[in-house]
């Protein structure tokens, strides 16, 4: 067993080594640029890229000509975003989406009211799901787009997208979903879900970073205008030298989580519930944050009441794990997303993140578990909330 | 978190000097606490004083982020031998920077401080002291 | 000797092996996220990018804390203009560059002209050079940036950046230049250039696809406004996760081109010169286009008279070369730089760019000398142009 | 080129049938251009017609892309034995579909027709013909 455990594959994960394997020709021997089309490193490097977005649209249920890479999920969250909204070239626009949203998705939104566009953050039960029927309700009739994850990064839990869709559809809105964090680890199909717009981000299924992509649907065609310029032809969404490896790399980690997805979310599944079931027998008062049902293979937030998050964290520096979103960790706030569920800051504050993921085994979990019931019953003993709550 | 604690932090915060409580109900034990659970963080300190009026003993019980429980911790350790009228000055002066905490941690220190300064203060009360 | 020959280094280059190799452990092994700040492959992650940022930063002789990753320049452009303009938040701006630019600066200037921001592109003279002096006049009351690039894509002419900055910096107008071909080719240094912005690229420099660096002075500091968001605080020009493997190979690939700028620049442009050498002493009517001399070193623009471009390539298949520009060699249309220049549509149509670099070789040269001049010959005797001229 | 041009084209670019020239002071022979270099592509066309009228040689001068020359050098391979009455029909018809032009370069076929109908109809003005 490699110490420390990487507990923490919401924020990333390890490259596949078959990734990297697929990736490394590309580097410096098919090197071309795939608009180089007067010889053939540039069609190799085409045919190496057209290959791959074939296979990652594939993995969305997709056409290949309705995907574009961007360096990210968060470039690909902007482009939907300001694209749908800068379509409207100055005339109202209006853009729904919830308050567990990635900040890719919600600081785009505070830069687009600075352009004048009206945004509706709508809120989450409890269990961290938004009401279709409040999306519904929120559409205006200048709403250029609705936004909602398919899955979120810190509780996991999965939004009822085809029941979003649906009604999005009936009032001819398009639906954009940021699916960064399912696409590879439970079903993600453009078709079922009902999308219209979807993005995601190769190195949170195993592939490198640097690279993600939209989709964008093309019947009926989302109005969409880039946000990055240059070469491209009129009706190209996304200009700038294609990075061949990458989109190989990418295109082999879908593969590889769609040819695993069924066996690999039953074996992680197992992991998460055999490390709760330790957990929740070893130690009193944890709760689950979000919904329990429809979660993520991998997801397990906990909030250890009496327990400081960073300080437990301290005490565990053989597991990797992340005390809220990786981007809002370096600030001590509470993550938006457990505050959006209507937990306390005291509450947000004692949570923790798990994110299991392919590279953990059975033993690494029993491990953590030892540890984790240690250290906390360590920190309640120096805890004067578990006072006061035996009391 | 060696990225932001110091060793000092992370030693305290690991092994804590003076975790957990004396007997309230001790003629000669007084409490304080600063800060709040609803707001991230909360420290009580308890100290036992002799009849010389110098600090016998301390215990604290901290929730919070590591720079507070090792906040805490080192206070309880530094007040220790110290004459109550000045215990709070000796036990809490620098603590940030014996901690080395970056500025916005100061808060930790601040607590600390304050749960000692509050306790000494209980103390005196208790006893029917000037404060 | 490897076929086919390499010789369109402005397109892309290889990826030098040493740059594999230390980007490689990043993927698998040192996979954390830069910005998971709880535990050990995030600070691994961190410390890596910031030296990697600091490498990059040195070979510009800029400070890290002024550089931001991008995922290439076209990235770097368009955060850079549309940065500026949008910066002014709707009040009148303006914008000088001019018409030799890469198509990520004029398609971004012409989205620009959409949201009413002013452009004047400056012509050049039949040598590539754009006027310092008609920079100066192009500058108007509320110009938020000059952007003239360091060196041309298929020219490779360096422009009088040092001699453009005195002049903006007097009317106090920031400059960006746009240094992704020259960047590990020639020197290359903020101070030295006097510019408040710079882009570049690594793949440029044998470096991976898919990152590249926007240098933006602190003091003064340019008013920029985000491209993409998302996470980062306020100051941050970008958001997403940053591609740590990607950062380590771009600076390692700054770190090997600068060691080797002298050596190389005289190699290369060594093989540059015997390549012009040999054909045109066995080729009657061929024209350089461009300056000759500020020019890259690996750089060859040649009009071979009566013989199209096109025609040509497609009788050297042992040679890979480009007849325009990667991005625009898809349409026939000939290179809006040739044009810009002043050549004819024709003599543009019969223009080949050779772009020499590292990995070619004396051997090389000499075998492509050869090839080029049977297969101009042969296309010539087929020409009707050339019969006219020999009329 | 692979990409843009199919195998014919490759294989009569590189080996072109017919290049280079008639005497053009000749009484049977004629000649006619198409298209302009300033626009990028120029073919002309020379064709020796028998007493027979039959097309008995052909040759071509070509600028342009490869589907230029290409086109050319195939439409002068199809014209030889053809009657001057229908070369133009039989050596042109199908062209951009016999090398496989892609639509946006059907241009160059046309220029390949439109260089020998010029020298068809060069042929009939020198001969008082009738066109
Ligand atoms: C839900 C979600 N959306 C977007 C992103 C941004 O992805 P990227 O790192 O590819 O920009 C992340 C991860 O950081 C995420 O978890
Ligand atoms: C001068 C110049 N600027 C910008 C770019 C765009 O760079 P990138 O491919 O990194 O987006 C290129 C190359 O394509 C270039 O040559």
């Amino acid at each position: 067993m490699h110490l420390p455990i990487y507990l923490d594959n919401h924020a990333t994960t390890r490259c596949d080594p078959r990734v990297v394997e697929a990736m490394l020709p590309y580097f410096s021997e098919h090197f071309g640029n795939a608009s180089s089309v007067t010889h053939a490193f540039g069609w190799r490097a085409r045919d190496a890229l057209e290959a791959a977005l074939g296979t990652i649209a594939a993995a969305l249920g997709a056409d290949a000509r309705d995907l574009w890479l961007t360096s990210g999920a968060t470039e690909a969250n902007n482009l939907a975003l300001f694209g749908a909204a800068r379509a409207r070239r100055g005339r109202a626009a209006h853009i729904v989406t919830c308050t567990t949203e990635h900040p890719s998705i919600l600081d785009s939104c505070r830069a687009l009211e600075k352009e004048e566009v009206r945004v509706s953050v709508l809120p989450v039960n409890r269990a961290g799901l938004v009401s279709p029927d409040a999306v519904a309700a929120a559409i205006e009739s200048d709403t250029v787009l609705v936004s909602i994850a398919h899955a979120n990064a810190e509780i996991g839990v999965l939004q009822p997208i085809a029941e979003i869709a649906e009604l999005t559809r009936a009032r001819g809105v398009p639906l954009h979903t940021d699916a960064t964090q399912s696409l590879g680890k439970v079903q993600v199909d453009v078709a079922a879900l009902g999308v219209d717009l979807l993005s995601c981000s190769a190195h949170k299924l195993y592939g490198p970073k640097g690279i993600g992509a939209l989709f964008v649907r093309r019947r009926p065609r989302v109005p969409l205008v880039p946000i990055l310029y240059g070469g491209g032809s009129e009706r190209d969404l996304r200009s700038g030298t294609a990075p061949v490896a990458l989109a190989v790399g990418f295109a082999r980690a879908c593969e590889i989580a769609v040819d695993e997805l069924e066996p690999e979310g039953l074996r992680v599944g197992g992991l998460r519930d055999r490390l709760l079931e330790r957990l929740s027998s070893e130690l009193p008062s944890i709760r689950r944050n979000g919904e329990a049902e429809n979660v993520l293979p991998g997801n397990l937030n906990l909030c250890f009441e009496g327990v400081e998050g960073e300080a437990l964290l301290l005490g565990l520096p053989e597991l990797a794990l992340s005390s809220g979103s990786a981007c809002s960790s370096s600030r001590r706030e509470p993550s938006h997303v457990l505050r959006a569920l209507g937990l306390g800051r005291e509450r947000a504050l004692s949570s923790i993140r798990f994110g299991l993921g392919r590279f953990n085994t059975a033993e690494e979990i029993e491990f953590a578990a030892d540890r984790i019931v240690e250290q906390v019953q360590r920190l309640r003993s120096v805890s004067p909330l578990w006072d006061d709550r035996r009391a | 978190m060696p990225e932001f604690y110091s060793p000092a932090v992370i030693e305290h915060c690991r092994h804590p000097r003076n975790a957990g409580r004396l007997p309230s109900g001790d003629p000669d034990v007084a409490g304080g606490e600063a800060g709040a659970a609803a707001e991230g963080d909360l420290v009580r300190i308890q100290i036992r004083v002799g009849p010389d009026h110098v600090v016998r003993e301390a215990a604290f019980k901290a929730f919070g982020c590591p720079a507070t429980i090792a906040a805490a911790s080192l206070a309880t350790e530094r007040v220790l031998g110290q004459p109550l009228a000045c215990a709070v000055e000796f036990a809490a002066r620098d603590l940030a920077q014996a901690l080395s905490l970056s500025p916005d941690r100061a808060h930790s220190a601040e607590l600390a401080r304050g749960a000692l300064a509050a306790a000494v203060e209980a103390f005196r009360r208790k006893r029917g002291l000037d404060s």
